[in-house]
């Protein structure tokens, strides 16, 4: 089993799920983080407004969701087709990681690995 | 000399309405997305520095200098010949011109909702010098001037019903169409912080005594009948609008009895100082349905009004100004003589003096409005909306340099 | 006629009082975990919407209409005859009217603290219409009346000690008992959000002005001394609460200030236009360390009062109406001739017709509010308690469809 | 007897004034980092406790009984002779020293916001004791006691331009340097939550017109036309702000609004009774104008005033109080013959008299505030500053055992 | 070295810790997370009450905690027997992931992988 | 490629940065989290303040980046040199954890691996 991590911006989170969602991937949570990469930050108000200073990152959002190698591709397809903010896509449009998951466990059932899924 | 009572509540209503404008932004911002929370706020907000400085410097002469029926004049222009001497039986002409400024700061912040989340913040400040100048001035003038020519055909809005929530609901309605709707809105979207839209409701509720009771200018027993009347009818109407949604879904949203109280208050806001409970009642209930009913329909047209400014807020006002022309209780005129006014007791006048000034009102409201944005779009440098990636990123960040929440820790 | 001045003073006290409940909706939305902040708050918003409603109808009737010692009558059914018409050296009865709608409001709001995080929302709408009905409306008959035979006993409630703290915090009690504990809240539950607390806390406080110092229906002497007391019993508690904090832990927390000074509130309401500063210092501190007693006190009873209901109002009020009897300073009787009436000028009949009051209407509140709920918790469709996995997602999305809180992103 | 409606607007002007407080806890922790949100409120919080009960004990008779040119005398002690019983023309003594209490709150809770973040706890609540004793209450004397010398000399301070915002902008600046910076501020440090920011601003502009309106004691048209230059300046001030930055950055930062609104309302306070609206337009831009040059320049000095306490209130109240001596309007005099005052007119004596004045406050504020905190450096058990680790961890959980925002489910 | 990964409902947190701490894992972090699996979102009112969207995830939290390889029957025994909402458990209860850590370091001191734990 | 996960205080995170940023690491993303090890929670109040309990774990800051196995070291020291509390260091001054991805994904471009970095 693989756990896919996906590096988006937030307002692309509802058009991802459903694209998720399309290709039968129901299993998968979210949550929100801040992130630089070429995007650089942008300039911000500090103190009392007068002063300013650069704020290194932005809000993304993480997509987190583990399935059996078999899937990986079409999931990332579906992330890929779903999470550029424009035809082209610009830069901070995210990331993809692919790293390994050893065991899976379901607590309710404690079912493992790709029956858990 | 005005009676220092009088002077005690009028100053005090003042600051009510004030406040209102704050609660606005807090019953707002917290509809929003949270990267648009500042901006959304700062709509309002800055209209209480625009519109204060616009009313001393022209807004009240232009709307109660004697200058005919249409316009006032420039006698008080800086508020030159604006005396704070009280007067026998009244408020000094200053204390009236600070209570009706308050008036003309919240009206165009009701409107924001409409194009929030999207609105380009300079071009608003334009903006708000413009529509305050052009529509609410002139409109103010027509419905509360001696001399304008709505007071003139008879028509009766006590506290706004037509001068505040008619114009802004339909300027509203205007400014979504022409703005278009928000990126990525199908789904509609979650209110980001829901004990803000209580706290922007608390406050309002607050305020609007000052808003309706202030609005007979002294502290006498209409001042007493409009605060019975304007908390029954925000009660009524939040209670109705908390069934309507119980009945279609099995829940009971805060956004949902605030928003019903809110209809409820614009209800009764022309009506406040000539209804009873019972009418507050029938009011309140109706404005209630009508609203939600309305929430409902602009969900099919596809106008993204974001916060619902004419639903709520524009067929709030415009029913509570039929609905003065039917519930109004007799009154008594110059000589003392107790005279029918509302349809309940068989007279149609007023009716029809009230329904003819929300359709001028109206009509002038959103074509003026629509000639404004027009203009506003295409002098360069201005435009009306924030390009596609600054929505995205949110205004807050994008136009203010700022995030409305900022976690220790992760940068 | 009314003095414009006391009118002026009551419309704004009456404002301030109604402001008191969105401030505890946020004292409370506070305490608890964000998964109820919606729910908590809505127990107090709705508040608002029933009791404004039920008060205007038959509340204010059956509370103030002449109908005996026990319950007023039918006259004033739909404010039916009451007059908005000033009256010489007075207020109007409609003023007079509204001013106590709000203390009808609040009055309720303040029990939900005991049972929060799992009290069915259906159920408490009819609660608020049973219990304001058969317990908060007989009370304020009983106390505050002219027929009333608490009044007739010769007992003082100035503000509300017994009507509004003791009602509200024996039922408070006997709530939580049935009501029965929260689900894993055995290691405590860390105020979800201080500066909501602290928002309501200063809400609470501004707005207990109105309570306070509105209570005696003029804008004379008696509402000044009434205020000052009222700020400096809040003061001193407060500080008294943070030291026997600081002594015990070291630390002094934002929510312990604020429990303190809500305490001294309560504590002088029933007292606030019979004594003085020093008399308000003693009611403040006693208050205080007395509450900050009962609140350690009931972490061992198991009784799960979520927010402290009784410990605070409820002891608070108590002790209040008690030290009325003790600290009262001499008043002119109907010959202007000075009168003992406290403790401390060797007097008895007052202090002991208050304990007889706080007795009487304890045990009323207690039977009537165990009776109410246990009909409550039998009508089918209805019940006190959620069921468990509501609880454990939290009220505000299961009840409400809402969370608090919607971070932008993470859907 | 007073007149109701003097008395009803004192007393709202009191409540006012007091929810200021509130509101500069919100306006200062929305400021702050998340992890000092709780510790900063709690600074203005206490303060209500703490002053209020001094003020009742023997603040209020210190700084108004009748001693001499320097301070008072004793004979109010406890509130004892302060009469409650109104007096014609005016209002109780109690009612004045009620009101006056509410600015001896506000005056040391505006200087926390200069040495927030870091300050310890303990330390601040004995600083509060003897900074209001030792630096606000001779002040005050000085200023606005008949015989103080201050008054004696003919300088005018309607609301307390010197006696609250330039004793508390110095002792904020000397403070800030004795503490030391914050650790790890060098780049700034975002407002963790805007919202609170604009609330914080919403109460203050709110209750600024207690302040002001309030400052001339009665229901009047001097209270009106204060309540027009408060309002207008602190419009024109925020716009002025707004305009500044965009020029600078291309953005138009909530905080800024927020910031230039309150440096218009400290600078308009000494002159609001005395100015038109012209001059609180001149007041407030120039106030602006300076506040947020002052904000740059400290950015170059090194000195970690954190929020920018002298460079806002300092500076705004200092130049308002010269700005006094410029535009104060024709004033009758005891013949009620109209008398020139300010240089505008041509006179040279009230700007002379209030320069003076401003100068020696300063200096008295700055040399007793540095003895202060000097003095409780040393105190063993005391000392200004937490330890490093506290300061890392955030003053909420270490000296207050709380955390201001408490996730649900992440412990 | 192994790092487990347990989503959960929030509710269920303290009693999760108390049964770690049991089996002596004392190092762990948690944070809150949207989640989504067999369990379906709820709905919810949007805009101004009158309309509904569903959501389509719900809280969860996320703990995390890096162990030795033998140490890992034992914390994954402690939070199946903690973190079920019911007897039986109910649909939604969680999953616990595990996966390979390659290399742990302590900041303070520097020490590497078991050291390190 | 791995990634590598650094749990550190939350008011040393600009530093952090500042020093990744200086040995060339510029993509990466930061969250918050509440964390427990040596380093205990502290007491704090519950309920209406005259009650305590023993908050579990304290916040904590999470930086996350994924680099390739070639830049680990100067990562790894650049967070060591940067995250301490103090000369000595202090109990709570975080871990590094490092594990393997098999895969990286750049969203705009569909890069892959190393160039996606
Ligand atoms: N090496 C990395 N490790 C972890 N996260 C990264 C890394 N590089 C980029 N990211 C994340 O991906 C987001 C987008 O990356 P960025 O380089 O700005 O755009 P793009 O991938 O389109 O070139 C960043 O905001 C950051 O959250
Ligand atoms: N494939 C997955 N990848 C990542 N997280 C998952 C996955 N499946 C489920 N989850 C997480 O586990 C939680 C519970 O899963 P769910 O399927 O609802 O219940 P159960 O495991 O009891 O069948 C989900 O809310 C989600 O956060
Ligand atoms: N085994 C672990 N798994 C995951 N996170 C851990 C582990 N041990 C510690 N941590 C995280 O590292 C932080 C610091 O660890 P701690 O043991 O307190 O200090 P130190 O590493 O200096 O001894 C903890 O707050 C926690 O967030």
């Amino acid at each position: 089993m693989i756990k896919i991590e996906a590096i988006v911006r937030p307002d692309r989170i509802n058009i991802i799920i459903d694209a998720l969602d399309a290709v039968g991937c129901r299993g998968f949570n979210v949550q929100n983080v801040n992130g630089r990469g070429q995007q650089q930050g942008v300039e911000v108000f500090t103190g009392r407004g007068a002063t300013t200073a650069t704020r290194t990152s932005l809000p993304k959002a993480l997509i987190t969701t583990v399935v059996s190698e078999a899937d990986k591709e079409k999931i990332i397809d579906a992330i890929l087709g779903s999470a550029k903010s424009s035809e082209e896509g610009a830069i901070g449009d995210g990331k993809i990681f692919v790293s390994p998951v050893s065991e899976v466990i379901r607590v309710r059932t404690g079912e493992r690995d790709e029956a858990a899924l | 000399m005005s009676d220092p009572g009088n002077v005690a509540w009028m100053l005090t209503a003042s600051a009510l309405v004030l406040l209102m404008t704050p609660g606005l932004a807090f019953f707002y911002g917290g509809l929003v997305r949270g990267k648009n929370v500042i901006s959304t706020m700062m709509y309002s907000y800055v209209a209480m520095g625009v519109v204060s400085v616009l009313w001393v410097l022209w807004g009240y002469s232009l709307a109660f200098g004697e200058g005919g029926n249409f316009i006032g004049n420039f006698d008080f222009i800086g508020f030159r010949n604006v005396s704070a001497e009280g007067v026998d039986g009244g408020i000094s002409p200053m204390l009236f011109a600070i209570f009706q400024m308050m008036f003309a700061i919240i009206t165009p912040a009701l409107i924001t909702g409409a194009f929030a989340e999207r609105f380009k913040f300079t071009t608003y400040i334009v903006f708000l010098f413009v529509w305050v100048t052009f529509v609410y001035v002139p409109v103010t003038h027509w419905v509360w001037a001696p001399d304008g020519w709505i007071a003139g055909i008879g028509a009766l809005d006590f506290a706004g019903g037509i001068v505040v929530h008619a114009t802004a609901g339909i300027a509203a309605i205007i400014a979504a169409k022409m703005v278009g709707s928000r990126r990525g809105v199908e789904r509609g979207v979650e209110p980001h912080n829901v004990p803000y839209v209580l706290l922007g409701t608390g406050l309002l509720w607050f305020g609007w005594f000052g808003f309706n009771a202030g609005s007979g200018l002294l502290a006498d027993n209409v001042a007493v009948t409009a605060f019975l009347v304007t908390n029954t009818s925000a009660a009524i109407a939040g209670l109705v609008w908390m069934v309507l949604e119980f009945q279609s879904t099995g829940r009971t949203s805060g956004v949902g009895f605030a928003t019903g109280a809110i209809a409820g208050l614009a209800s009764i806001t022309p009506a406040a100082g000539f209804v009873g409970p019972m009418g507050a009642f029938a009011i309140g209930i109706v404005g209630s349905i009508a609203a939600y009913s309305a929430v409902k329909l602009m969900a099919k047209t596809g106008v993204d009004d974001a916060l619902e400014v004419f639903a709520v807020h524009g067929v709030g006002g415009i029913w509570g100004s039929i609905a003065t022309g039917i519930f109004a209780m007799q009154m008594a005129d110059d000589n003392g003589v107790m005279q029918n006014v509302g349809l309940i007791d068989g007279e149609t006048a007023l009716l029809w003096a009230n329904v003819r000034a929300v359709v001028a009102v109206a009509a002038y409201s959103g074509v003026l409005t629509f000639v404004i944005l027009k203009i506003l779009d295409i002098i360069p440098g201005l435009g009306l909306r924030v390009d596609n990636n600054e929505e995205d990123l949110g205004l807050d960040i994008t136009l203010h340099g700022e995030r409305g929440y900022v976690a220790d820790g992760a940068d």
